[in-house]
């Protein structure tokens, strides 16, 4: 199997269910994450999250991209709660209306809707870069995602590119002071500590370039 | 890990099963998690929500009853519930006069609590106002931070409102008089050790045997510093310097102390630290005309204590005062 | 050791002193740590005594109050109070009528407040009657051994005489009613850690963390038997069955179902055991029309925790429904 | 200082600081026999007691051995509580009017009282021998001060001789099984263990054998 060039349902099928299982695989290590700097929940919150998302799309497989998207952060709003449910699932409802209703997406239209997703996070939880929060592995990503596809990379190099940045967006937020989030509560002492929510949503990015690559 | 407990995973699930049971004037729904006052909606009331993640009982449940909140939603542990369930809730418990909503100030209750409000506006005609709870003086009051966090202080929030919606007082005034309350309340917490999250199995935090941590929350996240373990002296201090700084507490009719047990901490001990946080505020001018002592906003299994302290005048006593008949908190009924 | 304490030799009397600001309805003689409704004796009324060692809070003081006890003696931590506080508390509670003690069965208790019975005969005309209880089933009911303590059946005895008294009804048959009460209650605790005595300032027994101690008291004495940790559905068995085993429960108007939580274990955990035993006694035929959760008769800071269950007919019914206004138990008022 | 052979009111006295100090010296002791099989207060009760019978002997000495035991029981009464209280309180108490109102007791005098003081200390607990109590100290105690001194051996030989036994009946009652006080809720896991009251008993006849032996 080749690289993917088009994300049609099928890629972000697969997209969700690599992310779900990265999710389990990483569930205690985002839990004790959370414990350090939060209330060690967040492996548990993602991991019923993505299990809620994944028996969804089992049961109801979504007729384009932009239904996939509603179901999906409509099932992580209903099943998740706590900070990252209404974020997470915030992202997703916000990424099905920027689809414009096409079968497959474009690299162009995934990345717009990527930022449309992000910017609902953005909306919702009032943080910004440098908050220690997912969007410091989001925002990053989005950024090199677009520039890469705008030098005409291959839309799996661009994913490859955008997950690197992710996973370096992840790694920044460890001298960060939280000001956001339950972290923030901590003061100075978040500090030294690696964000949970960047660090799944590093593996969220890092799902969608494996969805995308060849063999 | 010893707890009394079956599958963690079905932890909620069983506890709310018990409750059901052991309090028939309560109504529960299992598959949203929602808890009612048995005859909600009462007509020409305002309904008052509340709610957040499991793990702080008797918070939420405790307090449903007439006098007090008409339902709670109840979340996984530590984890505050979704917009779907507080939905549900303002739908059933308005009885023609709207709905307050009670948020304690976290990011993720306050956020599933404006997408309920905004599920609700589009799907009934319910009007909803929100007050966030944030009384927690560990934690900086700033614009730029998620905020203090909301603790002991919703009890009396709640209890007072309660009180005032009976009377049948108006939304706006209710959500006003919140938030007066809220404003006239700070809180300080401390543990002495950790607690564990079933699901997790093992402790948030490994606390040596002579430390404690001053300045935590009510979810087992470490607090603002550690400091040697001291005597129940000097740990009021560090509780109540702060609470004090903070803001004036003398003058009016006096205050409510609250003094909260963290879930592992007897009543014995309770007391004794009451005795100090008296003694302290007695050295300030603060007048304590009303107290309360024991666990109702826990951690788990944390043990530890906290301290809230609000400013009561005239109204706020007599509503403090007036009859409630909750699990937790029952008196004139 | 890792308690909200100063000295240890202190605990008892700072505790107290808590207790006295708190709650400006008790009076406390902290020279001979005996805690008074502020307005006994109550003319014409039978004085309800009780008491027993520190370490058990909200009992003994938290039972204090019209509809229940109007006095108690606190001793030292897991210590019978002395006969000299229990004879003083005699005198100051007699309201004409004469004094019943309720006695908790621990030899100390029964010996000190044998001995207060004949100093209060010799020194004063008050008439004093005594009622043992004895509900734990733990114990083998021997004449010749100390026979069953005296658990959370307490709580049903002391509410319901407590209504009984506030009728008016005379000694005798007060004392009638103590021993039918107890005689209708059975108990039976375990523990999941021991509990810390602050003068020792170390566990009273090592508990590993993958074994808990079933048929406990409430002195940190170590159980029956270990066994391995278990679920809480099969605790709620190895609870539940000796007591089904040593009484029946079925018939009459159903019955009181106490979870009592031994000072650590929080509600959220009680709930679901509650919800455990409540599905056993469903499936026994033994039916709960009242039902109590809560930390009651702890043991310091042990975590678990133990069942009571009194047979309740229509009498016992109503006076446990009867008005209540303690600090633990309140309701009706 | 050679042996005495009276026991008048300073040999009573240093009977009793002696009985003080080894308890202060054995609390800890008491307390641990006592955490095994009972509520771990043994040896703070019994410290509290004597602690204020000394400082009652400082404040108040007493006229004479009546006088001396009759204050020495009421104030264990009063500052003991638990099982301890009543029984010693009530052993001393009981060995009062058993000294007949003289101002030194005679050897024989002497155990007679002790042998009422036992008798009172029945009468109040209703334990037997052999049931794991104090009683297992000081019953063979008694017997064996009876057989000495109608042995005709001298007053210090006769209580060395029942401190002796008091000690052996303490070191029996290690594998019974309690059928008194709080060590029978125990039931058959009470037994391997030394009683604490048995003890604390055998101190108290130690204290005796002490307080007229010579230097
Ligand atoms: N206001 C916010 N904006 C963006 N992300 C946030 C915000 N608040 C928290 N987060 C993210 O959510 C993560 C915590 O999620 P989780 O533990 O599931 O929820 P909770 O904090 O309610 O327990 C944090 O690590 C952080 O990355
Ligand atoms: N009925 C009894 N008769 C004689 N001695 C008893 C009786 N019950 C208990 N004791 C003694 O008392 C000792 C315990 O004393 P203590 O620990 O001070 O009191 P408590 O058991 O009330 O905590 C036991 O070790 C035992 O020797
Ligand atoms: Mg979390
Ligand atoms: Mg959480
Ligand atoms: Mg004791
Ligand atoms: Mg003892």
């Amino acid at each position: 199997m080749a690289d993917v060039d088009v994300l049609d349902l099928t890629v972000l099928d697969r997209w969700l269910r690599l992310f779900a299982a990265s999710v389990a695989e990483q569930k205690d290590t985002l839990t004790a994450l959370d414990a350090a700097i939060g209330d060690a929940d967040h492996g548990a919150n993602m991991h019923r999250g993505m299990t809620a998302v994944v028996e969804a799309l089992d049961a109801t497989p979504p007729a384009d991209p932009a239904a996939l998207f509603k179901q999906t952060g409509m099932v992580l709003v209903r099943s998740v709660g706590g900070a990252s449910g209404p974020l997470y699932g915030t992202f997703f409802l916000r990424m099905a209306p920027a689809t414009g209703g096409a079968g497959a997406l474009e690299p162009e239209t995934f990345a717009k809707a990527l930022r449309a997703g992000v910017e609902g996070v953005v909306a919702r939880g009032k943080a910004e870069p440098g908050d220690k929060t997912m969007l410091d592995a989001l925002a990053p990503a989005l950024d090199a995602l677009d520039a890469a596809l705008a030098a005409g990379e291959s839309l799996a190099a661009a994913l490859r590119q955008a997950s690197t940045a992710a996973d370096e967006g992840r790694d920044a937020t460890t001298p960060l002071v939280a000001r956001k989030g339950r972290a923030s509560y901590l003061g100075e002492r978040s500090a030294d500590h690696q964000d949970p929510g960047a660090t799944s949503a590093a593996l969220l990015v890092g799902a969608a370039a494996a969805a995308v690559a060849g063999p | 890990m010893k707890k009394l407990l079956n599958d963690p995973a079905d932890l909620v699930a069983e506890s709310l099963r018990g409750v059901e049971r052991a309090h028939p004037e309560l109504r529960v729904d299992h598959e949203q998690r929602i808890l009612y006052r048995a005859d909600a909606p009462v007509r020409g009331k305002v309904g008052l929500l509340s709610g957040g993640g499991s793990g702080h009982e008797p918070a939420h449940a405790g307090f449903i009853g007439p006098g007090m909140l008409d339902a709670v939603c109840a979340g996984e542990v530590f984890t505050s519930p979704v917009p779907d369930q507080m939905a549900e809730a303002t739908k059933q418990i308005d009885g023609g006069a709207g709905v307050l909503h009670l948020v304690w100030n976290y990011t993720g209750d306050v956020m599933n609590f404006d997408m309920a409000a905004e599920l609700a506006a589009a799907e009934t005609d319910t009007t909803v106002e929100a007050v966030v709870m944030n009384d927690d003086v560990a934690v900086e009051d700033s614009l730029f931070t998620a905020g203090r966090r909301g603790t002991g202080a919703a009890i009396a929030v709640e209890k007072i409102v309660g009180a005032a919606a009976e009377q049948g007082r108006g939304l706006s005034e209710l959500a006003d008089l919140a938030r007066r309350v809220n404003d006239a309340s700070r809180s300080m917490g401390m543990a002495l050790t950790s607690c564990t999250v079933p699901a997790k199995g093992s402790p948030t935090f490994d606390l040596p045997d002579d430390e404690i941590e001053i300045g935590i929350g009510i979810h087992g996240e470490p607090g603002r510093r550690r400091v040697p373990l001291a005597s129940a002296h000097d740990i009021a201090g560090m509780l109540v310097d702060p609470i004090l700084a903070d803001r004036d507490f003398t003058g009016g009719e006096g205050v409510l102390v609250f003094v909260n047990g963290m879930g592992a901490t007897p009543a014995l001990e309770l007391y004794l630290m009451y005795n100090e946080v008296a003694a302290l505020l007695d050295k300030a001018g603060v007048v304590p005309v009303r107290t309360l002592v024991g666990p109702y906003v826990t951690s788990l299994d944390m043990a530890g204590c906290s301290v809230s302290i609000t400013r009561l005048d005239d109204e706020l006593l007599r509503l403090w005062d007036a009859p409630v008949a909750t699990s937790a908190l029952r008196w004139g009924m």
